[in-house]
């Protein structure tokens, strides 16, 4: 037997970026869902939204060129594309709430059978309690990705059947890209779109603790070396 | 004649009092109005309640108004920035109040302060921690949290380019909570690179129109 | 004894002129108060706000120089004069209901001794109703003051106990320029503070159902020959 | 590739289904898109809810949608234009409903639909018949009423020039309620004067991101 061979953050990126459509537009949540930026498909045009007021969010600047009047919300300089533009944060926060983004990629804590969100707080009391804009593109956007490994770095599954920590948001996740798995967030819960070469249902089912199913449609899933 | 350009700091600040609610714009160093928070600090009203998206990093800005012992409440999206050190102490020490409120609902709340509204239902916090103690509607099947106003006593804002009569632009993403908190401050200050020559600006570019604004400072980029 | 010569309606506009400080943004109700801007002092720069998202009206444009994307709320069309601004609809009534105007110069079919309202409808069932702005401006601007004739044309009282027709807004009057008097709606009622020459309280107290008293530091109203 | 310029009228306007509630930018003359209008004629949905200032003028325009019998019902601030003339016929027929809605509330509430929110409270309308069945809520020693958000099917604006991306800027007051609608639209059209050749609009210039238009057409101005 082959042992499977989980994903990398990279591929992950990667493996969501396939999945994102010519002429969406999309938020990336700060920090990991940033890395999707790095694989959209050339002969894509994507509009990428930032909470700060920006459509149209390029690449980082060259050292030395960085405006410091034009940084993303994880409040890292980057640059506009052709056919971008800038509007104030109650504007930008119209276009999340309001269902204008197509997508959403975030990271997540946990998410549970139903598609709750849990991604801005452990509950550890010893720490302050920042929200951001999490909230609002958890339950604005016409989808909402999730992109994480399957289990924390102790082994502890995070697609649980409820979520323990603070919820971020209800029933608002669609699908989660992970280390090992595509699932969605079907009506009767998740469901493995595709899963990795190695891997079979049981041994996906030992890294969560909500019951998976496997989809009629089910592919395996194949990333790039990167 | 309409003159909105103040000589000083120190005059565009006069008058502030204490326990005023300060609308502070600024996302990350974008968008801040530093000169006019070092102001504050000069002027020396207290017992401030202040409304920013963060609550300030390293030990100048905001930061070092809340060092000077100035603000009693911050309202705020995210108090947990890289480099945040003075408000967690405060924090911790039990020497200031903190209102954690979501990013689209802070910029709405000060909106609604702003276009006279009572209030807002919004989805966004239905079902989290943020609904607790709020009124919660169901419109059209679907859950609505009720948010209240924000109105600011004083809104210190930071723009790029002002005229005479108080019209603003702005400069990319340093627009950010801008207009909003220029529409909700009761007095507003803009912090500002630059002042138009020769009359008011174009009128299809002004981001925030005069009505808005109180004084202009322009300050050395 | 002098017979009393009730002012015009330029005369009122005049008057209300007179009263609007250097630097007010003010808006004027389609009508009678649009008359206000053509007596404003050349040594003040009053901002007039338009409903439709228009702050610095000027004057008409010269004959064949019209700009129908530049028209008023009356859509008659107008000007823009140095330091205006455009905006969209809803930051226009923002800017009405979040209380940031100086003064609204209304007209009225009736005002309550508490200062309500009534301008929009006359209850007449046969007719359309129609709001328009109107009971946005009487709610949000910061003070209102109503240019109308003591009387209608029938010679029935205007200022009323309370009104007959439906209300636009509640406790909104701050002050009444009419062609006999200017009356302030005070805290315990229509208080007189200046009336034409050959007038006297009772004499304008027929023109009136609600109880008016003189105020204290009343004045005669003059205007010039217009 | 983001291409949102439309060949033709019909292209734009396909799929739009009866029943459907369109919101159509304007006031008086200015920000009327009259070509979308008349391409609705022709594309022939029925029982439709239209919201706009007014309730036309003359016998074109919307008035001619209304003569040709396919609207439902009309939500605006001012039906009674001077030239008003379909719209009062049908009315007293009693062949069209009518609801009348404060100018300020109109905009906000189309603002509200575009902006994700359930509803909002007002100050508007208190103690008038506007209030009539609506929730009236005490906030801070003032009444406000609670008003429900509107959110098109279509929006049909007019906008002054845009870009392949769908960007819009506007001329002058035609602005009006363009930029409220073109948000609230679940597929919105803009019909403008001018394409930008070249890319993209000067990002700071832009009135409405791309992101609320679906699709643009070029008239003859």
């Amino acid at each position: 037997m082959n042992m499977a061979q989980p994903l990398s953050r990279p591929q992950i990126a990667w493996r969501i970026a396939q999945d994102i459509p010519d002429g969406a537009y999309v938020n990336l949540g700060i920090g990991m869902p940033e890395m999707v930026a790095n694989y959209l498909p050339d002969d894509r045009e994507v509009m990428l939204h930032s909470e700060n007021g920006i459509l149209g969010l390029g690449p980082s600047p060259a050292e030395g060129e960085e405006d410091w009047d034009l940084i993303n919300a994880g409040k890292k300089p980057v640059t506009l594309v052709e056919g971008g533009s800038y509007f104030h944060h109650t504007d930008s926060f119209a276009m999340v709430r309001g269902g204008h983004l197509d997508l959403c990629v975030l990271g997540a804590y946990q998410v549970s059978a139903a598609g709750d969100l849990a991604n801005w707080s452990t509950g550890d009391e010893s720490r302050l309690p920042a929200i951001g804009g999490a909230m609002d593109l958890a339950m604005g956007s016409r989808g909402i990705y999730v992109m994480m490994e399957l289990c924390t770095r102790q082994g502890a599954p995070k697609i649980l059947d409820r979520c323990t920590y603070p919820l971020t948001g209800q029933r608002c996740v669609n699908r989660i890209y992970s280390d090992y798995a595509v699932i969605d967030i079907a009506e009767d819960g998740p469901a493995v779109r595709e899963m990795i070469e190695g891997i079979d249902l049981a041994g996906l089912q030992a890294k969560a603790e909500a019951p998976l199913r496997l989809a009629e449609d089910w592919r395996t899933l194949t990333a790039p070396d990167l | 004649m309409i003159d909105k350009i103040a000589r000083s700091v120190a005059e565009a600040l006069a008058g502030i009092e204490d326990g005023s609610t300060v609308l502070v714009s600024g996302f990350g160093e974008a968008g801040v109005p530093n000169v006019l928070v070092e102001g504050l600090i000069e002027q020396g009203a207290r017992d401030l309640v202040l409304v920013n998206n963060n609550a300030g990093v390293g030990r100048h800005g905001i930061a070092a108004l809340m060092a000077a012992g100035r603000v009693r409440k911050m309202i705020c999206s995210f108090p947990r920035s890289v480099g945040s050190v003075v408000f967690p102490e405060l924090y911790a020490a039990g020497k200031i109040e903190l209102e954690v409120v979501p990013q689209g609902t802070l910029s709405e709340r000060i909106r609604a302060g702003g276009a006279g509204l009572g209030g807002f239902y919004t989805p966004t916090g239905v079902g989290t921690q943020v609904a607790d103690g709020k009124d919660v509607r169901r419109i059209d099947g679907k859950d609505y949290l009720l948010e209240m106003p924000i109105r600011g006593d004083v809104a210190l804002v930071k723009a790029h380019v002002a005229d005479r009569f108080g019209n603003l632009t702005y400069r990319k993403a340093a627009r950010n909570y801008g207009p909003s908190m220029a529409m909700a401050g009761r007095r507003t200050v803009a912090e500002i690179d630059e002042i138009h020559d020769g009359g008011g600006l174009d009128p299809e570019r002004i981001v925030t129109p005069g009505i808005f604004v109180d004084a202009v400072v322009k300050v050395d980029r």
